[in-house]
């Protein structure tokens, strides 16, 4: 952090960030959709989201980040998609078992709405991987700067 | 064979880090080795020659697919090791925090 | 028993804490209130399932609707409800414990989210009988621990929760690389199915490398002697329930119970192991003994005083006899309670004087009768004076190990016990007895509800004993019989699918 | 044979990063062995591991830069230096020693018994839906791992708040 008037790095990476933070958080996304019927699924692409939002704060510094997501709400996205997991798996119940695929058609195979469960818990597991990797780096980075240990040296 | 030796022996480095650094953030790495060890075994085991990967392709009758159990276990083991080295990176900070080295030797003689 | 009560075990402890989580941060009592809710329909839960027992002597139940070896399977039988009993009880009262005694600390919904959590891995350990799955839950059980002994964040702690957290994952990654041998080996992870494949197969070097792997790592988590040493830093270090929890609890469930499980029902017990059970649990007793009567820390010589007990418990598996066995478990169960009780009592003395130094108390009889009282209780039950409940156990034990023809060894548990009454009586003449110290007339009798949680352990102490008469024997004797059917345990469990 | 080379690289990288004094390099070379071993996830036809290595390799090296300081470690070498690192050495023999004998036991490198994966592969799709056979194991026949491995998250999470905590007690 060289001038204390401008968080964040150079304006060379701030431009290179903002064209490619939101095509890394879409990839992301894709991931997550598509964690059924190809390689990826709910945690690689939940990692890749909370990396989406690393790279802002890298480039902007926190304050930037920390407007798109909060930490208080990292905390409570993660609180929900955690209890939507669990919802899921309960929810199999309907059917008599726990974690039931409780879908009867399972849709056509090869494409986006198949898999009964699947999709939708790996929905509910990026979401909660995602904010709680955010809120880890977030809780981590913010500690080690306020508290006089050197976060990097530049 | 030779390759299941060779991964044991990038366990034992990790073990052998562990055991005898004196620093805090390289037992991290120790245990981050000694984890990538295991997960490595994991899916070495699962293995099969000439296998493909365990996705199904269309119009293609499945005919030799490398085991899939080891890669979903492997998956679980992966997300726990990045859980346990966040929350002793977590410990790290607040110990440097509150005694000034990564040091444990000096740690121990801090407190007293 | 329906068998779809299973997964609960698991879904109330963890629906708890994510729900603590969301809503915790509003207000204390929406968490103290969740947190005992969930503990006490656990209790509810597993008291259901000690006194209903299945006709078939096992419950199994299929997660998602697969037949076991491809799916998971949550099992039931006396040992498990046994495990589960004496997890929930403890924990119970350890909540009701928490309501006054957390005030001290700041973000009591995370003490509560990281509790909750801890205590759905111990459940799901206990329950599951599948390898990998008891991996997982094994892990959220650790990792909820490592962050509750660093929970009050001062200098000792962090430092004993990163001790503890680096050997704790390393016995983990022993245990992983252990089920990864296993799963090559037998290309399965259902308990029983391992099993069974290994009956078809023989006897081979792996399954002693497969055996020492595991030995270390829950040998690890069990703080066995030549694995202790992240327990007398850890859990004096941890807050008073939490160390409650660890000790009474904790150690038990990770290590002790599956140990048993996976040499007695999966690997099968040889002579051999056994053997180094016993030698083992001996140096356990030995070395814990010795080092507690040095203590000066209350909590610190407790810890040491665990590491002896659990040398006691594992003995008397080694010794391998029914009887044996039955002491060994009621031992674990007495253990449980009392060492509970103590280390609330020391977190009470704690949270009037300020204090857990020996040398620093003194005359605390006259100020904290009701923690004085139950103190007294707990000592003299772990020291085993008739009648209260360590004294059966640890008798029975001595008994079985003189009929096995242990003779050295009973005369060692004998002596060891002497030792355990002696550093008690230090504990409670520096603590209660003698003169008040000026500094400490002031000080008042701690809260309702830490006082309330005490009586019910020390009366648990005083009437355990109670658990050997015939009428509720059989909650002891069917978790002895299931260990003692040693590798008949896969044909119960595939009796019972279908 | 690309195997083994990759795997000799993972071990060289794993020795530099033990033995680099400077705690920024280590870490680097410890994203080296990361990065290894997604390739090696690759070569072993686990492309879903390869991407999950990498980006969490990518995370954890994040928060490993930032928990470490440039300063050079001064290498203590007190009286038993020695012997604790002969004691050590002779533990890591015996261990590779007996594991030598184990390994030989096992199903030799590239015919597994898949028994139950058998299971899995024919039934997969068919059953579950999901063409992907890992994304069908993870979530649906072995879904409640999967739970529990949201949850080991989700303590990590709790823990590191908590730990990170800037009052513990109150005064």
């Amino acid at each position: 952090m060289k001038n204390n008037k401008e968080p964040g790095m150079t304006l060379i990476v701030k431009t290179i960030t903002r064209l490619t933070v939101g095509l890394i958080l879409l990839y992301g996304i894709y991931i997550v959709l598509h964690g059924h019927i190809s390689p990826g699924g709910g945690f690689a692409g939940g990692v890749i989201i909370a990396l989406s939002f690393v790279h802002l704060m890298l480039a902007f510094g926190r304050e930037v980040a920390l407007r798109k997501l909060s930490q208080a709400a990292a905390s409570i996205l993660e609180s929900l998609g955690a209890i939507m997991f669990l919802s899921i798996a309960v929810l199999g119940f309907l059917g008599g078992y726990f974690f039931l695929n409780f879908f009867l058609n399972k849709g056509r195979p090869f494409s986006l709405f198949s898999a009964g469960i699947i999709p939708l818990c790996n929905i509910a597991i990026s979401l909660k991987v995602g904010a709680g990797l955010f809120a880890i780096f977030v809780a981590i980075v913010l500690f080690s700067r306020d508290s006089g240990i050197p976060p990097d040296d530049k | 064979m030779s390759v299941y030796f060779l991964c044991l022996i990038l366990f034992c480095i990790g073990l052998y880090c562990v055991l005898r650094k004196r620093n805090i953030i390289k037992i991290i790495i120790g245990l981050g080795i000694i984890e990538y060890a295991v997960n490595l075994f994991f899916v070495l085991i699962g293995y099969r020659a000439g296998g493909r990967a365990p996705i199904l392709a269309k119009d293609q009758v499945v005919l030799n697919m490398v085991d899939p159990i080891p890669q979903a276990l492997v998956l679980t083991a992966i997300v726990i090791g990045l859980a346990t080295t966040a929350l002793m990176v977590a410990i790290a900070i607040r110990i440097y925090e509150k005694f000034g080295t990564f040091d444990i030797t000096k740690i121990r003689k801090l407190r007293g | 028993m329906n068998h779809n009560l299973l997964p609960l075990y698991v879904i109330i402890p963890l629906g708890a804490a994510f729900l603590i989580s969301l809503f915790g941060k509003i207000s204390k009592r929406i968490c103290d209130c969740l947190a005992n809710l969930a503990t006490f329909l656990l209790l509810g839960l597993s008291l259901l399932a000690a006194v209903y027992k299945p006709s078939t002597g096992i419950l199994v139940y299929k997660v998602g609707g697969w037949i076991p070896p491809i799916g998971i399977c949550l099992a039931l039988d006396g040992l498990t409800s046994f495990m589960l009993v004496t997890v929930n009880l403890v924990s119970f009262l350890v909540t009701i414990y928490s309501i006054s005694y957390m005030e001290k600390y700041t973000d009591k919904w995370k003490f509560y989210t990281l509790f909750m959590l801890m205590l759905a891995g111990m459940n799901g350990i206990i329950i599951t009988g599948d390898l990998f799955n008891l991996f997982v839950f094994l892990e959220i059980a650790s990792i909820a621990s490592y962050a509750l002994v660093a929970f009050g964040t001062e200098r000792e702690e962090l430092e004993a929760s990163f001790k503890y957290a680096v050997m704790g994952s390393v016995a983990s990654s022993f245990i992983l690389l252990g089920i990864a041998l296993l799963y090559s080996y037998t290309s399965t992870l259902n308990m029983a199915d391992i099993s069974r494949a290994l009956d078809i197969k023989g006897i081979s070097p792996i399954i002693s490398f497969i055996a020492v792997l595991f030995l270390a790592g829950f040998g690890l988590k069990a703080a066995l002697v030549p694995f202790h040493a992240w327990l007398p830093d850890a859990h004096p270090s941890a807050p008073a329930p939490i160390s409650a929890m660890l000790s009474g609890i904790f150690i038990k469930t990770l290590g002790v119970y599956v140990l048993c499980r996976i040499f007695f029902n999966i690997l099968g017990v040889s002579q051999n192991i056994l053997f180094i059970f016993i030698i083992l649990g001996i140096i356990s007793q030995i070395v814990g003994a010795i080092l507690a009567i040095a203590q000066n820390d209350i909590k610190r010589m407790f810890a040491y005083s665990s590491i002896s007990q659990i040398g006691y418990i594992i003995f008397a598996l080694g010794i391998g006899t029914p009887l044996a066995i039955l002491g060994g478990l009621f031992h674990l169960f007495n253990h449980a309670i009392f060492k509970a009780l103590l280390f609330l009592d020391s977190g009470a003395i704690e949270y009037s004087t300020g204090s857990r130094n020996l040398k620093s108390l003194g005359g605390l009889n006259s100020r904290l009768p009701v923690t004085a009282s139950t103190s007294l209780i707990g000592s003299m039950s772990i020291a085993g004076i008739p009648p209260l409940n360590g004294f059966w156990s640890k008798l029975i034990i001595i008994i079985a190990a003189i009929q096995a023809g242990y003779f050295g060894f009973a005369l060692i548990a004998v002596l060891v016990s002497i030792v355990t009454l002696a550093y008690y009586l230090k504990f409670m003449g520096f603590t209660f007895f003698g003169k008040l110290d000026t500094a400490l007339l002031k000080i008042k009798e701690v809260p309702l509800s830490m006082k309330l949680s005490m009586l019910i352990l020390a009366i648990i102490c005083v009437l355990g004993g109670l658990l050997l008469i015939p009428q509720f024997r059989p909650f002891l004797e069917s978790a002895a019989n299931v260990l003692l059917s040693g590798k008949g345990y896969a044909g119960i469990v595939f009796g019972a699918v279908k | 044979m690309e195997l083994h080379l990759l795997l000799l690289f993972m071990i060289f990288a794993a020795v530099a990063a033990v033995e680099i004094k400077d705690l920024l390099s280590s870490v680097i070379a410890v994203g080296a062995v990361g990065l290894g071993l997604s390739m090696v996830f690759l070569v072993l036809k686990a492309p879903d591991l390869a991407i999950t290595q990498l980006v969490v390799e990518i995370l954890c090296l994040i928060i490993l830069i930032r928990a470490t300081i440039k300063k050079d470690l001064p290498l203590i070498r007190d009286g038993r230096w020695f012997f604790n690192t002969a004691s050590t050495l002779v533990f890591i023999a015996v261990f590779l020693f007996f594991a030598y004998f184990a390994l030989k036991e096992l199903p030799s490198f590239g015919y597994p018994i898949m028994r139950v994966a058998k299971e899995y592969i024919a039934q997969g799709l068919q059953k579950t839906g999901a063409t992907n056979l890992v994304a069908s194991i993870i979530l649906d026949f072995r879904g409640y791992d999967t739970l529990g491995e949201a949850t080991v998250l989700f303590t990590a999470v709790m823990g590191v708040l908590a730990i990170m905590r800037r009052v513990g007690r109150i005064k």
